[in-house]
């Protein structure tokens, strides 16, 4: 699914899958800072987000 | 009225006239996928094509079309009342599309323009706007307007019918609104040319060679037809996909949606085809047409029979082919109006030899 | 140009649970702008879309009656989308009602006739409408006798019960209430389907009673041979039809059956008119 | 060409006469150049309706979804794989079949010899690995190689995986041809002109769902975008709504498309949804050594856990 979404256009840095287990929390923030440290580096995203419909 | 000459050296400073009073659409070549879009300023419509992939039914019925709106926000007032969405019904003028299509609307009319009930949005468009057709002198093998109530040099629903000449073009005017276009166009050469349009349609309807055989269908018993046993063989190959109802100018169905994003939200309206399941399913999940073959049955009963019935105009198809030419697996209007007649012809035979 | 799509902005003033399980409510709508009303004249067995800004759009037959001014009624069944947001709501809610729909059952022609009204489960609403208006004191006089046939699974199903009680005392109407099956050892009234006591009780027809029957598929298709033993014509026998709709003015295409539409030709129909055309509801 | 025709025809009847099969589908001559239309035939007499052309690109696995009847079926390679996943998920038994399988050389990309001529096409003939169309304006001859659907220039599936009755000898498969080109060229491009890309190439789309329709593996009762409880996306024109169709549509196909090609042949408007599917088409391949429908007795790559499959993309 990653990977499609790539194909299509999502940026590799927005979409993140991990393992971690209850016990890890340590790995669970380095996880979430590192994640969010990307995306907050690639902006809001533009893709996939409907506002509102584009019709007549 | 009389007919104008439009000389050729004419024609584009007419259309960027025209362009103070009317937004202009037309036919957009886009190698032979051409389609009826807005004409952007000194874009002149391209009158080379056949005729459109899809019909330009959506000029006046767009696919998806913001029918209310309306707030959702806690703090508004006004919130959840429904209102009608502003539009723009400023003139248009549809330059040279084909009579079928043009034919197509005003059957089309007779749904959305009732005693009881007037579409406005559909109403609206078409009111706005003044349809140029071009006369068609180069016919497609799939088309039988010639036996579907309509013709090359159809009438019917135009404003002004164009008729192709080497050194420029005829333009008869049909209606007031057609003349008021010529006018504002500036063009306003009279020309004595009935017997070179009477002319030139007649040797475009001799071009027209496909046929769609209905003519027994009026007196037909409708449920004899519904009952047929050709029906399997009729929908068998048939995908339930809405290409046919898409693509036709003479499909009008439409599906009904809200959608909401945050604090507002609007109902609007999709096309949507008899050909998919979900089109008759009730919230119990029984679906009176549960089946392709029910579906496939209704769309070609509709067009050719309860139609016929309802309205006394013929049947709900101009020839223009579209679903011929572009349904995946090849299922022909007129392999069924065919088989159709002939059951009805046969029955009216067995009646009357009796 | 009228906006037929456009609904009449309601407030809901009342809701009423009806069944014991809890999925049929009646809802009672005040309209926002009083002049409404006088646009939204109805007759009974007409239907209007409910309508929610956000979620859609759902026909109900209306419930209340011609005969009854100020507000307008819906019983609703829980069932899709829409009618699972609406049994949400809560008084005081702003909402949209756009109608009247369909046609109606035929008043002018039922003048002067004995009426049998055959109704099952909560399909009972637009009858209900009838019972209220056939009983009006202006209009009792204008029809013959009156019978209800009314059933639903349990009592605790039954609508509008204190009104059903009610019409039990009366003598200008004989009601014949009936439920599938229960255990309460005080139910005074039938027990059975609603066809068998059609049969056992409804009176006889001729040419000047008609039956309007209303209710779910499997009622009307046993309903229907009973009728005729009864002596009911089929030109006699009146039925309301439900399809799936969107529009509700005949535009949209998708509640046809044959060359008619439920929404605008019908939803009332003879069987005689039924059966010229397909069984596609 | 018309030998298979006889063959079909032949082994059809055989089947029909003896009650091996209450039913044959194939294919009937269509009523255009370059159609034929899917049918049914249950009389032996009926049998001189099947044809074989190089205009069979129908998926007739999409025809024998939850049939209970025993059933003879033209098949070509591809078809044969999707009856082949198509038992695998349970939605026919092979009991049920007998596959008349037909070694393929490829179908003929009617656009591909629209784009070709001038005006309207009259008729279309072929011969020797050749294809001649009739216009208004005359006769002009394509080289069929050059004029494949590009599914089928890439095949290496050409022959039936599965079948009972064959009517030709094997033909040579494919080597050498890279069925990904495609794909790699957008995967080389920057996200935002990925982004665009697709919006262009998806434009077009009227949302008739014909390509859904013409697959064998969307046999859902209820596909994803009919649903409305809950409404997963939106009904209408919206560009990001008929995105989010092809994107969901593809991915439910994923481990699962045997690039027949059906989808992009039925769209009335010409779009490549292939893109789509073919890239998880070449995922499975590179990351599980999948593709779909090769054999009865294997389990779809997506269906199984194998303590090797990789894992780089967890975080």
């Amino acid at each position: 699914m990653k990977n499609l979404l790539e194909l299509m256009g999502i940026e590799a840095d927005r979409i993140h899958f991990s393992w971690i287990s209850s016990a890890e929390s340590t790995k669970f923030v380095k996880v979430v800072n590192e994640i969010t440290a990307k995306v907050k580096a690639l902006g809001p995203n533009q893709r996939f987000v409907k506002q509102a419909a584009k019709v007549a | 009225m009389k007919v104008i000459k439009i000389d050729k050296n004419q024609w584009s400073q007419g259309l960027e006239q025209l362009r103070n009073a009317f937004r202009l659409f037309g036919p957009v070549g886009n190698g032979k996928a051409s389609s009826i879009q807005e004409l952007a300023p000194g874009q002149a419509p391209d009158l080379t094509f056949a005729n459109t992939r899809l019909s330009p039914k959506n000029l006046v019925f767009p696919q998806s079309e913001v029918m209310l709106n309306y707030s959702l926000d806690p703090d508004d007032p006004e919130r959840n009342i429904l209102k009608e969405a502003p539009k723009d019904y400023a003139p248009r003028a549809v330059i040279g599309m084909r009579p079928c299509d043009a034919k197509a609307l005003s059957l089309v009319k007779m749904n959305f323009d009732t005693d009881q009930y007037q579409d406005p949005y559909w109403l609206n468009l078409y009111n706005a706007t003044t349809f140029v057709g071009l006369a068609c002198d180069a016919p497609a093998s799939t088309c039988f307007c010639t036996t579907a109530g309509c013709g090359p040099y159809h009438e019917e629903g135009l404003d002004v019918l164009l008729v192709s000449q080497k050194d420029g073009y005829l333009a008869k005017p049909l209606t007031d609104k057609g003349d008021q276009l010529l006018k504002a166009a500036g063009w306003s050469q009279a020309a004595d040319a009935d017997k070179v349009i009477a002319d030139a349609k007649a040797a475009a309807e001799a071009r027209i060679v496909s046929k769609v055989e209905s003519d027994s269908l009026r007196a037909a018993d409708t449920m004899a037809l519904y009952g047929a046993p050709f029906w399997e063989d009729i929908s068998f190959a048939c995908l339930n996909c809405g290409t046919c109802t898409f693509s036709c100018p003479t499909c009008w169905c439409f599906d009904i949606q809200d959608e909401a994003y945050r604090k507002k939200g609007v109902r609007i309206r999709n096309w949507d085809s008899c050909m998919f399941p979900i089109f008759t399913v009730h919230t119990t999940g029984h679906n009176p047409r549960d089946t392709k073959l029910q579906r496939v049955r209704q769309r070609f009963m509709h067009k050719l029979k309860y139609f016929v019935d309802k309205y006394d105009q013929g049947i709900m198809c101009v020839g223009c082919g579209r679903c011929v030419r572009q349904c995946p697996v090849n299922i022909d209007i007129r392999r069924v109006s065919a088989m159709m007649n002939s059951m009805a012809s046969a029955a009216q035979c067995a009646v009357g030899g009796k | 140009m009228e906006n037929p799509y456009l609904p009449y902005p309601v407030r809901i003033d009342d809701i009423v649970v009806e069944s014991e399980d809890r999925n049929l409510k009646t809802f009672k709508f005040v309209f926002l702008n009083p002049e409404d009303e006088q646009k939204f004249a109805y007759r009974a067995g007409q239907f209007a879309e409910l309508s929610i800004a956000g979620v859609g759009e759902i026909p109900i037959g209306i419930a209340s009656s011609p005969v009854e001014k100020g507000f307008i009624k819906f019983t609703v069944n829980k069932a899709g989308v829409v009618t699972s947001h609406l049994h949400n709501m809560q008084v005081g809610d702003v909402m949209g009602v756009r109608g009247p729909l369909g046609n109606w059952y035929p008043w002018d022609m039922l003048e002067g006739k004995n009426v049998l009204i055959v109704g099952g489960g909560f399909a009972f609403t637009t009858l209900r409408s009838s019972i209220i208006y056939m009983l009006d004191p202006a209009n009792r006089k204008k029809f013959k006798n009156i019978n209800v046939v009314y059933g639903a699974r349990t009592p605790g199903m039954l609508l509008y019960k204190d009104e059903l009680i009610e019409w039990e005392k009366r003598d200008d109407i004989h009601m014949h209430i009936t439920v599938d099956g229960t255990k309460d050892p005080n139910w005074k009234y039938n027990v059975g389907f609603v066809p068998p006591i059609t049969e056992q009780k409804a009176p006889q027809g001729d040419a000047d009673s008609y039956a309007i029957v209303c209710g779910p598929p499997i009622m009307i298709k046993f309903t229907q041979p009973v009728l005729e033993k009864l002596g009911y014509d089929h030109d006699h026998i009146i039925l309301s039809l439900e399809n799936r709709m969107k529009c509700g003015i005949g535009m949209c295409g998708r509640c046809g059956i044959g060359r008619e539409l439920v929404c605008k030709d019908g939803p009332v129909f003879t069987l005689a008119q039924i059966n010229r055309t397909p069984r596609e509801y | 060409m018309s030998t298979y025709t006889e063959k079909i025809r032949e082994i059809s009847q055989r089947l029909l006469k003896e009650c091996k099969v209450e039913m044959v589908i194939g294919f009937r001559q269509g009523t255009l150049p370059m159609m034929n239309e899917p049918c049914i035939v249950r009389k032996p007499e009926e049998v001189e309706r099947l044809v074989w052309d190089s205009n069979c690109g129908i998926n007739l696995a999409n025809y024998l979804t939850n049939r209970k009847e025993k059933i003879g079926v033209v098949a070509k390679g591809c078809d044969s794989r999707n009856i082949v996943t198509h038992i695998l998920e349970n939605k026919i038994k092979r009991e049920q079949l007998v596959i008349i399988g037909v070694p393929c050389q490829g179908m003929i990309d009617k656009r591909k010899i629209a784009a070709g001529v001038q005006g309207e096409i009259l008729s279309v003939a072929e011969a020797d690995g050749e294809v001649t169309v009739q216009t208004a304006a005359g006769a002009q001859t394509f080289k069929k190689a050059e004029v494949l659907q590009q599914n089928c220039s890439v095949c290496t599936h050409r022959n039936p995986v599965i079948h009972d009755e064959m009517v030709a000898e094997p033909v040579a498969e494919q080597t050498g041809v890279d069925p990904y080109a495609d794909v790699a060229a957008i995967e080389a491009m920057s996200a935002e002109e990925r982004w665009k890309f697709f919006e262009e190439l998806l434009a077009p789309c009227i949302r008739c769902y014909a390509c859904r329709n013409a697959c064998p593996l969307c046999y859902c009762p209820t596909c994803f975008v009919d649903e409305s409880k809950p409404q997963w996306v939106g009904k209408g024109q919206d560009p990001i709504d008929v995105r989010t169709f092809h994107f969901l549509r593809a991915y439910h196909c994923a481990g699962r498309c045997t690039d027949c090609g059906a989808c992009e042949r039925a769209c009335p408007v010409g779009i490549n949804m292939r893109l789509l599917t073919k890239k998880l088409n070449k995922d499975c391949l590179a990351l599980y050594g999948w593709e779909a429908g090769l054999a009865e007795d294997k389990r779809p790559a997506l269906d199984t856990y194998k303590a090797n499959d990789p894992e780089n993309f967890i975080h």
